[in-house]
């Protein structure tokens, strides 16, 4: 099976899979698609010749933050949202038409308008290897590397900080109701 | 880098690298009272500053011991100061017998005051109710010593200028030492006043030294005494108005720092602070640092004849004038404060003529009775002081008053003073009689008076009988006026003489005045005997004191003891004691004070005059002092603030903009611009109406347009990379 | 431009290190004031500790521009604007005395700002890195942009921290010196156009501009400077801006904003024109005698304080002019030093004043009198400031104004000793006001109550005198280290003149 | 071998899908989730184009979008967590305070 027999069938699988995130009724099938096309991608990427970066894509992608997103619609209950065009149906059909319209040209940009399009040959022995991102990331990014963390850090505080106030204001709601009844 | 020697006397083991000690042992002093002084109690203060100042007289010593071995001296580096370009100065000590021989006066002296002043200030701090400062003078005192030891040490005369501004500080801050007093202990700002009085007068005289160094540097390329006096002849001969600048410069400095005419004016102020510090800072040794500064320069002087006889001049009207101002005194200290302007216009006559050694000699005797004489007076005002107001920690006082029955006097103290005119201590016409009952205070004083006056054997007649002698060899003009002089120096110390010690006590006080204690009297003693005996040190046919200075000094020449000069200064002195004696013997019986016998003789008015000192301070207050202040007054409050700062700025730059500002803001912007602008305004206004309804709030919309807004501009781009 | 190699050149580190400061400010609550002020002090003590590894690494035998950081930054018109930091013995004294003076002006608002303390320290840290880029900066649109930088947080801590009359004195400080600065930035305009750079360095190996050209552009350049020096007869803004701005203000104001305008006529004056400078030499001498002696003047009748205070800048700056066009070695370096102790003793006396006024509510001399003995820690280390200010002996004051007097006697630009005797004059007058500003408020007896009762110098309050007056103290007694510092550097800026 | 432009176009399809989806879900998870189908077609562009050109730095952009995603995922989810007690609906057009 050649490269691009690989390409074909996981292509297919990818561009399904966000149809079926795109369609599907209940949030944790559509959540379930998306990590059958994130699977799909780390595929592809072993193709790339990027081993480190599938990997990053399962564990962390399709791991872990998908897992997150998977708790959070079961702890809201939110999976049977009724998925009509609600107040504003009329914009379906242009959202579809834009859709349309931008992969028009984004087909365009690939085939017809950009240039020196080459077969690609094969790369370097390390290319992509967890070593070899590895000296990239801790020579050449090291300052965006640890950016990063702080982004992280940020996150991780704001998300906690938000939780809680939200907390509070519902706890804040609720007491004066208990001392009324 | 500290303390390294840079020449060695050949030979034999010397002391000259010893030397920065006389700075930094009063200095360490000074820093150790200030720092821990309130702590240590007052026998710990004296015992630091007299150990201090006494280190400072035996490191004197044995550079005079040293000397004795190497008379060429030596140079001591102690810190390579400012080197910029081609201006580099160096602190080092000069050692040689010139300003060994000061170090000699200072330390020496200096010790024996500080003894003097550790039982002086014990009964100072009490009688003006602060007795933590006691550790603060001591501090001062030592800074002084540091200081003065600077100035006669310095190879340069930069070192020496920094000498001289820090004894300036030292004198101001001991000036003002009281400084919430005046002279008789009232709440005042007098002493304050005095103080800066004499900082500022002395600047006026360091503008003039100041400049001396800056023609200095530029004419002889450096201003280290040395090089200077290298280059004297080279400069003579291409620019002699700049030699002549130099040293009227330098003059215009002594003039300051040595209280002559005109800047005199802050010595007899300075009185303000507390006797010792007369003594010390000015009598015996900072206000000779004139004297001293024309004698180290005496290779400049030879050259210029012209200011030789200016200094000269300067000097013999100095100590004539200053001499008649003292007859008329009734305080003490001021009568002492004249006349050590005068003697020390006697000493700057003396180098001004050339006669070197004759004015270090004077300024050395002088150091020994005019001390002698101040500590004496000090020694009598707190007498009187004891007496008058007995502290309640002064056994002596409180039994004496017990027995007398005017032990009322503690109950109201100082206060009690403030209602009617005080009691003033320092007033001559308070004393009388004293002779009885404080001996050795008035027997020493005595001496000092008649050393003052020039009587043989004692010091002062040696010392001033060879001015006058080189005086009427070399410039007649000042001969007569120091002879003028001298005749009334004789008068004043009579006059003072008797007014003190002789007669009836004119007041309580003085009928019960109480011996000082040992601390005190001592050192009066010491003192008495250097003032009797210290004249033989160069007296004729010795000339110990000549040929140890000949070793600095260009050209020594010692003058034949001329009877004549001897006979005609002894017999002008006899005759003007027995004047003023036939004047004021009638004193003797007053148990009250009545008029001053002279005041008849010379009338009200003249007499008046004399006492005010011919009115120099009122008129240097009305040309000087209120010119300045009007002139500054009307500088910074109509020039400055009213015309530059409100005017100026208010009216014409601001008011300008704003006259501006409203022309453009009526015709042009209200008619123009405003109304496009209101226009303008309304159109956006519909417009916003319109634009209004596309905010639904519903986020997919707003989703909507941003992906509109992408596929338009990514085919826009498309379109135009085609 | 790489931001780590940017960072890690200690130039702009000790340029931008307050930033940090700042950010850390603003992520502070407004309430945590103490947390604040340590923030504050501990940003701007670190960046002295910078300043001082920079000093390590300076060559002072070395008379050219040092640790330089040249990189292009962007076109303005074709023309090339470089974004250049460099120190040299001109400049290194002066980065010195900012980040050192800063540290202790926050010190000195640790009691005196109680309201909105996190923008005071924002604006102060932010003032900071204008000041310190004013002295690094080597491009003449760089200089610029420091320069105007400057104005605006201390027209912000003017403005919002300072006396009743605060807005007038914020504006007119802005105004005055914005009037200056644009004449400033049409000349900066002018020789980017003419030679094709801002760049100091470049400029300097391409030759000064000849003919009446260089006349007007010195002029202008002047007029930016002798404002913000300031220079008689335009000095009116600062006794407004002296007397309305709060305590730690008016002693960065003292000393380093004014210190920008000498610095200014000895960096770009002095080289960039240098047959002008020579030519408008008496000019400026005269000018800055007229300054000595007229500041000494007016400050003596002053009953505030802190306006004395202010004219006497007026006086001591003129002295820094006066030795800066002397254009002799020992002129030179003595101005050089005397913008340091002028810093050093101008920023004491400010603060000395801040101290009572904190405690007695009135800068009127009349109100005070005999303090000395009720507050003697005070009263001493005032008398070593004041007596530092008037040039005795043995403190800072005296070494700097002892050379440039000297200097300017034998100066052959000026042409005449008369500058110099008649600026000598000016140590007479120092002496007179600045004694009588001391016996009004420390001298004589206690006339007024309430003084009595007033408490001594707290332990803070020792400690932010005690840097200033050991230095004091260091530079009279020593001032070799500081002179060699400057000594080649002055030696290579004058050998340019001839 | 499959040239770049295929692995591109792909890339573009996912992405459309994505933007549609954000346009056509009324559920605010879901429309989360489609912005991480956007993320991953770009993430596929870039590892596309650090193939063609051997360049590394294509992969560790990747890497990056990643952790911002990640923090972004964080954030977000908070933030309807907070929104969800308010309102008790994850339906974003209850979401519309921003009405002019």
């Amino acid at each position: 099976m050649g490269f691009m027999t690989l390409f074909i069938l996981t292509g297919a699988v990818a561009v399904a899979a966000a149809l079926g995130l795109l369609f599907a009724r209940n949030a944790v099938y559509a959540a379930l698609f998306l990590v059958l096309n994130m699977f799909a991608l780390a595929v592809l990427y072993l193709a790339l010749g990027a081993p480190f970066i599938a990997m990053v894509q399962i564990t962390v992608y399709a791991g872990a933050i998908m897992v997150l997103f998977l708790f959070v619609i079961m702890l809201l209950g939110a999976e049977q949202l009724k998925e009509d065009g609600g107040p504003i149906a009329w914009q379906r059909p242009l959202a579809l038409l834009l859709g349309l319209a931008l992969l028009g040209e984004l087909a365009y940009f690939v085939f017809a308008a950009a240039t020196g399009q080459t077969r690609l040959l094969p790369p370097p022995e390390d290319f992509g290897t967890p070593h070899a991102v590895g000296q990239t990331l801790f020579q050449q990014y090291l300052l965006p590397f640890e950016v990063t963390s702080v982004l992280l850090l940020v996150a991780m505080v704001g998300a906690i900080v938000l939780v809680m106030n939200g907390k509070r204001a519902a706890q804040a709601q609720a007491e004066p109701e208990a001392e009324g009844s | 880098m500290f303390f390294d020697i840079v020449a060695h006397a050949g030979g034999g083991p010397t002391f000259f690298h010893l030397a920065p000690l006389v700075v930094f042992v009063p200095l360490l002093g000074a820093t150790l009272n200030f720092l821990f002084g309130r702590r240590i109690g007052e026998r710990g203060v004296a015992t630091i500053a007299v150990a201090a100042a006494g280190t400072a007289f035996v490191v004197s010593v044995l550079q005079w011991l040293s000397l004795r071995v190497h008379p060429e001296g030596a140079t001591q580096l102690v810190v390579d100061w400012i080197t910029i370009g081609d201006f580099q100065v160096r602190w080092a000590q000069l050692i040689d017998t010139l300003s060994v021989t000061m170090m000699l006066v200072v330390s020496g002296v200096g010790t024996l005051i500080h003894i003097y002043a550790t039982a002086y200030m014990h009964y100072d701090v009490r009688y003006k109710e602060d007795p933590r400062r006691y550790a603060r003078f001591f501090g001062f005192f030592n800074l002084f010593i540091a200081m003065m030891m600077i100035l006669v040490t310095g190879n340069s005369y930069l070192t020496l200028f920094v000498g001289w501004e820090g004894v300036g500080l030292c004198s101001f801050l001991l000036i003002g030492f009281w400084y919430e007093f005046d002279i008789l202990g009232r709440p005042s700002t007098a002493n304050a006043r005095a103080a800066k009085k004499a900082f500022v007068v002395n600047r006026v005289g360091d503008f003039g030294f100041l400049l001396a160094i800056f023609t200095l540097f530029w004419y002889f390329g450096t201003v280290e005494f040395h090089g200077v006096f290298e280059k004297v002849h080279e400069v003579a001969a291409a620019h002699p108005q700049v030699l002549l600048a130099v040293t009227l410069f330098l003059l215009l400095g002594v003039t300051g720092k040595s209280a002559q005419i005109p800047l005199f004016v802050w010595l007899p102020d300075a009185m303000a602070g507390p006797t010792p510090v007369s003594a010390l800072i000015h009598a015996a040794t900072m206000v000779t640092a004139g004297v001293y500064l024309i004698t180290r320069s005496a290779e400049i002087y030879m050259a210029v004849p012209q200011a030789q006889a200016a200094v000269a001049l300067v000097g013999g009207l100095t100590a004539l004038v200053a001499a008649s101002m003292a007859v008329a005194q009734y305080d003490i200290k001021k009568v002492l404060a004249y006349s050590t302007i005068s003697q020390l216009g006697f000493m700057v006559a003396a180098v001004g003529m050339g006669a070197f050694v004759a004015g270090m000699f004077h300024l050395v005797t002088h150091a020994f009775f005019k001390a002698l004489l101040f500590l004496g007076s000090g020694s009598v005002i707190i007498a009187l002081e004891r007496a008058h107001h007995p502290l309640p920690d002064d056994p002596e006082a409180q039994a004496l008053a017990a027995r007398h029955g005017h032990g009322h006097h503690d109950d109201h103290g100082h206060d009690h003073d403030h209602g009617h005119a005080p009691f003033d201590p320092q007033d001559m016409r308070n004393m009388g009689g004293l002779l009885r009952r404080i001996p050795v205070t008035s027997w020493t004083y005595i001496i000092g008076a008649l050393a003052l006056a020039g009587l043989p054997p004692l010091a002062g007649f040696w010392s001033k009988d060879e001015i006058l002698l080189e005086a009427k060899h070399l410039q007649p003009t000042v001969y007569a006026l120091l002879a003028a002089a001298a005749f009334l120096t004789a008068f004043y110390v009579t006059r003072q003489l008797v007014l003190v010690f002789l007669g009836q006590p004119r007041s309580e006080a003085a009928a019960h005045a109480i011996e000082s204690p040992k601390a005190m009297t001592g050192v009066l003693v010491t003192l008495a005997v250097l003032a009797a005996l210290g004249g033989f040190m160069n007296a004729p046919g010795v000339h110990a004191f000549g040929h140890w200075l000949e070793h600095t000094l260009p050209e020594v020449e010692t003058l034949p003891f001329d009877l004549t000069v001897a006979g005609i200064s002894t017999g002008l002195a006899l005759l003007s004691m027995f004047i003023a004696w036939s004047l004021y013997k009638g004193v003797r019986a007053w148990s009250q004070w009545q008029h001053d016998p002279l005041q008849k003789v010379l009338g009200p008015g003249l007499f008046g005059f004399l006492q005010r000192a011919w009115y120099w301070d009122e008129a240097y207050l009305a040309v000087f002092v209120r010119g300045y202040d009007a002139l500054a007054a009307f500088l910074a409050h109509t020039v400055d603030w009213d015309f530059w700062h409100d005017w100026f700025h208010e009216t014409i730059v601001a008011g300008t903009y704003q006259r501006l500002s409203r022309f453009l803001a009526r015709p042009v912007d209200l008619g123009v611009v405003d109304r496009l602008a209101n226009e303008l305004a309304g159109a956006v206004k519909g417009l916003a109406l319109v634009l209004r309804g596309l905010q639904t709030g519903y986020v997919r919309n707003y989703a909507l347009s941003v992906f509109l807004g992408v596929v338009v501009m990514l085919g826009y781009l498309l379109w135009v990379a085609r | 431009m790489n931001i780590t190699e940017f960072i890690s050149h200690p130039l702009n580190l000790v340029t931008f290190f307050p930033l940090v400061g700042v950010v850390l400010l603003l992520l502070t609550p407004r309430e945590a004031k103490d947390r604040l002020r340590w923030i504050a002090l501990l940003t701007s003590g670190i960046t002295f500790v910078i300043s001082l590894v920079v000093l390590g690494r300076f060559q002072a035998a070395d008379p050219q521009i040092q640790l330089a950081y040249d990189r292009p930054w962007f076109q303005v018109a074709g023309l090339q604007v470089n974004y250049i930091l460099g120190v040299d013995g001109l400049s290194i004294l002066l980065l010195l005395l900012t980040t050192f003076l800063t540290p202790i002006a926050i010190l000195s608002t640790w009691s005196a700002i109680e309201e909105r303390v996190k923008e005071f320290m924002v604006f102060f840290l932010l003032l900071e890195i204008g000041m310190v880029g004013v002295f690094l900066a080597l491009d003449l649109f760089l200089f610029y942009i420091f320069w105007e930088f400057t104005l605006v947080p201390m027209y912000f801590l003017i403005g919002i921290w300072g006396g009743p009359n605060r807005m007038y004195a914020a504006i007119k400080f802005f105004l005055y010196t914005m009037a200056g600065s644009l004449l400033m930035l049409l000349a900066i305009v002018y020789m980017g156009l003419h030679y094709g750079t801002f760049s100091v360095p470049a400029i300097l190996e391409q030759g000064a501009i000849g003919g009446s050209v260089q006349n007007w552009l010195f002029l202008a350049f002047a007029a930016a400077f002798a404002i913000k020096v300031p220079m008689w007869p335009l000095h009116s803004w600062l006794p407004d801006a002296h007397v309305q701005a709060p305590t730690a203000g008016s002693v960065i104001l003292a000393g380093v904003l004014l210190k920008m305008g000498t610095y200014g006529f000895l960096r770009f004056n002095l080289p960039l024109f240098p047959e002008a400078a020579v030519h408008y030499a008496p000019l400026m001498g005269l000018l800055a005698v007229i300054g000595i002696l007229y500041g000494a003047m007016v400050s003596y009748p002053q009953q505030d304080v802190k306006k004395l205070v202010a004219y006497s800048s007026v006086s001591h700056l003129g002295f820094v002019m006066l030795g800066l066009f002397a254009l002799t070695a020992q002129g030179v370096e003595g101005a050089i030093l005397q913008m340091i102790n002028h810093g050093i003793s101008t920023g004491a006396l400010f603060l000395v004043v801040g101290m009572i006024y904190e405690r007695r509510h009135t800068r009127d001399l009349d109100q005070f009198g005999g303090l000395w003995k009720i507050m003697p820690i005070y009263g001493a280390l005032t008398l070593i400031t004041t007596l530092s200010s008037m040039g005795l002996p043995g403190l800072n004051g005296f070494v700097g104004e002892f050379n440039i007097l000297l200097g300017a006697f034998g100066s052959k630009a000026l042409g005449s000793p008369l500058y110099a005797g008649f600026a000598a004059a000016g140590v007479i007058f120092a002496a007179v006001y600045m004694l009588y500003m001391f016996q009004k408020i420390f001298l004589g007896p206690v006339k007024h109550e309430v003084n009595k009762t007033l408490r001594d110098l707290s332990l803070r309050e020792i400690v932010t005198l005690l840097p200033l007056i050991g230095l004091m103290f260091w530079i009279g007694l020593y001032p070799k280290p500081f002179f060699a510092l400057m000594e080649p550097a002055v030696q290579h800026l004058l050998a340019g003149l001839k | 071998m499959v040239p770049t432009s295929f692995y591109i176009f792909l890339a573009a399809v996912l992405f459309t899908i994505g933007a549609v989806a954000v346009l056509f879900r009324r559920n605010t998870l879901v429309i989360y989730m489609a912005v991480e189908l956007m993320l991953n077609a770009a993430n596929l562009a870039f590892v596309a184009f650090a193939r063609q050109f051997e360049a590394l730095d294509g992969q560790l952009f990747v890497f990056f979008v990643m952790t911002v995603a990640a923090a972004e995922v964080a954030v977000g989810l908070a933030l309807i967590v907070t929104i969800f007690r308010t309102k008790h609906s994850v339906d974003i057009d209850t979401m519309r305070e921003m009405k002019g």
